[in-house]
């Protein structure tokens, strides 16, 4: 499976996302800088989390109107899979490819803590090796992961089965609605979620519950 | 010429900020404090000189980059 | 001076004696400038003098004193005098560490202040060419009654996150007080620690002439002007409305510099570096000239600036933030300007170097300052202070024993020194870079440096009440904990950075506090083996002629050969014995049992047999590496009994202590030095008794691990969960739950 | 009544965040933008009807709490 992760100035988890991508799946993704403003041939495009431009304005809003995630939506559009983790996931909805926003966690301070995390849907190619309603350990480290969507959009996403990840025993750090931690698109080829698993695949982590999230990307390629 | 934008959440959707900034008042020992909405607020300097001109430039501003019409509201004066 | 000279150096602006004041130079100083140019200074070169010779950046009244501290050792590769200490990890790796104070500015605007510190020590580090790899603070605020302490609290912790999760650090350990003494006086000890390759390093010492001194990073603007005299200015009520311009800091920004940083460095384009700090062009100039034995020459009309019609005197003290200074190879010049357009950050040549050995300074085509380059800061002011000794403290009067013991531990588990900090760390991204072994919560963060395993462990210590009681023993402490923090995980200790946080050294009684404690500080580093690489002295700490208390805070690394053989102090599995190593004590002199339960803060405090310690210390280590302890924790704030507590509630598993006529509140609460409490495995406890045995070290069994209670004899009985509510309890219901 | 807060960084105080609002408008093709700058915009409903109460109320709100003046000057608006 190749895959390609996109830098952006700001960006800090890139290296956290090579090293699982690398030793989970095999094959080390290509770095794309955002100023190239075509994507290289993958199967997976991944945004990981930081801090693009600062997220000064919003998180992920100055990133998301760069040329590169043009091309990326153009690309989307015709099933490149896209992964969006933490301000992967803010850039994404900004962008418009996902659905609703990420406010302000509700007790307005950065949380970076273990939380649980339900995997909602199994049949995704970020969670076709997890069983459904599986329960995960994982770390979150963000400001702005209030997930909201109106009334309609929440219903759409709760009946299709597009909520992927759910935040499970009352672990909820931001206020999210209805628990709602990731999501994807309608055609299922663009995830976003604020947790990071990448942070929780080898023992140095104290556990490795996310390890299959990155072994599923093999089936899907 | 010189813009004003406020960028404020559209009703209905909590605005934790103001609460922690109303509930920060009272224990301050402010009273008869109804409700506390926060924003943002962006200056902008122009060089266009046409009032009209400006005016939908700054719309498109708005509507591209400034504000999240998913969640936000804007209000656009023009000095 | 002649007129004509004066012309040729602009600004005829009379010096008067107010001037000289309102630059925090005392008459015989500016007297020593005098002597030293032959003339009277131009306005633009007074502030250069206030900058380089205030004591922020001349270190004039403990320089003699700094100097007797033990620096080399045999895995220092750099010591005191660079941006940061480095030292040899092995494998060629390199760790580059130090901690720096940014303690006014946090308290006049908590947010920007802290933020900016960290920003600044993060640069210290990358500087030299490495990539921060952790974080650290010591962070001290006044009573938690006090009407400012929430806000500065919350501004402070909000800031370290804001710029640290931004920038993408780490931030893994630290320390929090809370004391009176520092209502007035806030301190913010920020610590960054990074790794390079040791045949990578890059120094600030220019050398050849004629080549371009660039300047780099963001614009220059009216940011902190006088910041730096600022620092070392004492407050007073009016330091309020004084509003001294607070700088705001863009971690973003510092983050394209690094990586544009490390980009030019490996393209070999660096011939020396130094970012710019307190009084920023002044001193980052300065520093590379006098360091290469070399002149240079600026022009001020070339500095990118942000605001308009800047003054050549505020571009000299400006201390805008994420700027660097850099002598560049010529011929690498276009392709080190590319570099930094990429990352949308300045790049302007403003300069040269030349073989004047004076620092010449242009602006709209006149000479604004003309100063001999090495002077400038070898004939800075150097006092010798005079000093006393405190007056030493009586013998602690009998302490009655209280006899719920249970309510006791409660509110010492509650009390705001004791409390779990989680609060504050979970504000920080502790686990960014995938490396984080250990977390804050444990004795010291550990942090995973390659794929075979090798580890870096750091930790912050002082207790401050020891070190006023008596500054020696205080300083010998602060050392020793911080090496047993270090122990306490597995680490072999390596060194240290310190950040010397006191009073007006121009009181006899607080210049005493000073020499004893880095008399201390010095004679422990010696006796184990932990020399001192970098550091930063804060002076004038005080309000209303109040100083705070003694701070000299110490922030060591140490090495781990492999995190998988790294010891944590969460209790792991049923049935393991626990052990107590180095015997029971009972010294309750300055305890926080004794101040929190009694009210009493008095008694000298716990002395340090730096001899015990060290025997203690590689017993312990060498347990741990030999794979024969589950669980580890250095006996610190609170005794026997609260550490044995924060293993509990840390592993979430009870324990029951035998009862023993040796076990009373004197022993359970005592903070006698160089102690731990071990677990292991029953089948292990003969063996690691045998060995303390064999080294004349007394260890103990005391109990075992089980249970979900904390059981001490006929004394003690008390459930995980009340303890952990009363752990967890304090920070967040203090701060409210919006903090 | 209605007061609308708006608090922006005092001149010359670095404003990272109008910086990258600026260079973001640029990249978007937008012209002729001579500086912006990103303050924040606050909304208050008081039960105060005397306007004079008000606007003293609203002072001390803002010394005390909605801005900080070190680096931040803020103006009030009364409807
Ligand atoms: N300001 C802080 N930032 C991050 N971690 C902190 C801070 N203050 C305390 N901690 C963490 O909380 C734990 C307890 O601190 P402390 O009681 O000072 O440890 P010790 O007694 O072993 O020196 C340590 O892991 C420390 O790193
Ligand atoms: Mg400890």
């Amino acid at each position: 499976m190749k895959s390609a992760i996109i830098l952006f100035p700001g960006i800090n988890r890139e290296c956290d996302m090579q090293r699982a991508l690398t030793t989970v799946t095999g094959s080390a993704p290509l770095m794309v800088w955002h100023g190239e403003s075509a994507l290289p041939k993958v199967d997976l495009a991944v945004i990981p989390g930081g801090f693009s431009y600062g997220d000064y304005l919003r998180c992920g809003a100055i990133a998301a109107r760069s040329p590169i995630m043009a091309d990326i939506r153009a690309k989307a559009a015709k099933g490149l899979k896209v992964l969006g983790v933490c301000n992967g996931f803010q850039i994404l909805t900004e962008s418009g490819l996902l659905p609703g926003a990420l406010l302000r966690n509700s007790e307005l301070r950065f949380v970076c803590r273990q939380v649980k995390l339900t995997v909602e849907n199994n049949e995704t190619f970020f969670t076709n090796k997890l069983a459904k309603g599986q329960v995960l350990r994982c770390p979150v480290a963000h400001g702005e992961g209030n997930y909201i969507a109106d009334e309609p959009t929440i219903r759409r996403l709760e009946e299709n089965g597009r909520v992927v990840f759910r935040y499970a025993e009352e672990t909820n750090p931001n206020g999210a609605i209805s628990n709602i931690a990731g999501i994807m698109n309608e055609a299922g080829n663009v995830i976003g979620l604020m947790p990071h698993p990448e942070n929780m695949i080898e023992p140095l982590h104290g556990a490795t519950d996310c390890r299959p999230l990155f072994e599923s990307l093999k089936v899907a390629a | 010429m010189k813009a004003k934008i406020t960028i404020t959440l559209k009703k209905g959707i909590l605005d934790p900020q103001g609460k922690a900034i109303e509930g920060a008042l009272g224990a301050l020992g402010f009273s008869g404090i109804e409700s506390v909405r926060q924003g943002k607020y962006i200056e902008l300097e122009l060089a266009e000189s046409d009032h009209d001109k400006a005016q939908s430039a700054l719309r498109a501003m708005c509507e591209k980059l400034l504000a999240n019409t998913v969640i936000e509201n804007y209000a656009i004066e023009l000095a | 001076m002649t007129r004509a000279s004066m012309d040729a150096l602009g600004s005829p602006r009379a010096i008067t004696p107010e001037l000289v004041q309102q630059h925090g130079l005392k008459p015989e100083e500016y007297k020593r400038v005098l002597d030293l140019i032959g003339r009277e200074p131009t306005i633009t070169e007074l502030g250069i003098f206030s900058a380089m010779w205030n004591e922020h950046c001349s270190y004039k009244s403990s320089k003699v004193w700094l100097k007797t501290l033990p620096t080399s050792g045999a895995r220092v590769i750099q010591g005191p005098g660079e941006n940061a200490g480095v030292v040899d990890f092995g494998d060629g790796d390199a760790i580059i560490f130090k901690m720096e104070s940014h303690n006014h500015p946090s308290f006049i605007e908590p947010y920007q202040g802290a933020a900016t510190g960290v920003g600044g020590i993060l640069r210290d580090v990358f500087t030299m060419g490495a990539r921060p790899i952790a974080a650290l603070n010591a962070l001290r605020f006044g009573a938690p009654s006090h009407p400012r302490t929430r806000h500065l609290v919350s501004g402070v912790v909000a800031g370290i996150g804001g710029y640290g999760n931004s920038f993408g650090v780490p931030t893994v350990g630290g320390e929090v007080n809370f004391h009176s003494r520092y209502n007035g006086n806030i301190l913010v000890n920020a610590m960054a620690i990074g790794v390079a390759k040791s045949d990578r390093l890059f120094y600030s010492k220019a050398q050849g002439v004629g080549l371009p001194v660039v300047y780099l990073g963001a614009k220059t603007g009216r940011d902190g002007i006088h910041g730096a005299t600022m620092a070392s200015a004492e407050f007073d009520e009016r330091a309020e409305e004084k509003r001294p311009t607070v700088q705001v800091g863009d971690p973003f920004t510092e983050k394209c510099l690094l990586e544009a940083c490390l980009e030019l460095m490996a393209s070999g384009a660096v011939v020396a570096i130094q970012d710019m700090g307190a009084a920023g062009l002044t001193c980052s100039a300065v520093e590379m000239g006098a360091k290469g034995d070399l002149g240079i020459d600026l022009d001020l009309d070339r500095v990118p600036c942000r605001e308009e019609g800047m003054t050549a005197y505020e571009m000299m003290l400006s201390e805008s933030q994420e700027r660097m200074l850099m002598v560049l190879k010529p011929e690498k010049e276009k392709e080190a300007e590319a570099i930094f357009r990429k990352w949308g950050l300045d790049f302007a040549v403003v300069g040269q170097t030349t073989d004047t050995l004076r620092f010449r300074v242009k602006h709209r085509d006149r000479l604004v300052a003309d100063l001999p380059i090495k002077e400038l800061g070898d004939q800075a002011p150097c006092y010798q202070r005079p000093w006393i000794p405190p007056k030493r403290v009586q013998a602690l009067a009998p302490v009655a024993a209280p006899n719920d013991l249970n309510a006791v531990l409660l509110t010492l588990m509650g009390s705001p020194d004791l409390c779990s900090r989680r609060w504050v760390w979970e504000q920080y991204d502790h686990l960014i870079q995938s490396n984080t072994a250990q977390r804050p919560g444990g004795d010291a963060a550990v942090i995973r440096l390659n794929d075979q395993g090798k580890a870096l462990a750091a930790a912050t210590d002082v207790t401050p009440r020891y070190v006023e009681a008596d500054p020696y023993e205080g300083g010998k402490q602060a050392v020793a904990e911080c090496w047993r923090n270090l122990t306490a995980v597995g680490a072999l200790p390596v060194a240290v950075t310190d950040n010397l946080n006191f009073g007006n050294p121009e009181r006899p009684e607080i210049m005493g506090q000073f020499v004893l404690a880095v008399k201390g500080v010095g004679d422990a580093c010696r006796a184990l083996n932990f020399p001192v690489v970098s550091g930063n002295v804060s002076l004038y700490n005080e309000t209303n002629g109040k100083a705070i208390m003694p701070t000299p805070a110490i922030g060591g690394v140490g090495l781990i050969r492999d995190w998988r053989f790294m010891a944590t102090l969460a209790f792991k599995a049923e049935g393991d014995e626990i052990l107590l190593i180095g015997g029971h004590g009972g010294h309750l002199g300055q305890s926080i049992y004794l101040r929190e339960i009694h009210g009493r803060e008095e008694g000298p405090p716990p002395p340090v047999d730096l001899d015990r310690e060290k025997r203690h210390g590689d017993l312990v280590r060498d347990l741990i590496a030999n794979g024969l302890v589950t669980a580890c924790h250095d006996i610190a704030d609170g005794g026997l009994l609260v550490a044995l507590a924060e293993m509990a509630l840390a592993g979430g598993l009870g324990a029951r202590l035998e009862a023993s006529d040796r076990i009373d509140h004197a022993s359970l609460f005592g903070e006698d030095q160089a102690r731990y409490l071990i677990a292991c495995k029953a089948a292990h406890a003969q063996d690691t008794m045998a060995r303390a045995g064999r080294l004349g070290i007394e260890a103990l069994r005391l109990g075992a691990v089980t249970g979900s209670r904390l059981i001490v004899g006929g004394l003690v009985s008390i459930s995980l969960e009340d303890l952990r509510a009363a752990h967890e309890g304090w920070f967040p219901a203090f701060m409210g739950s919006r903090g």
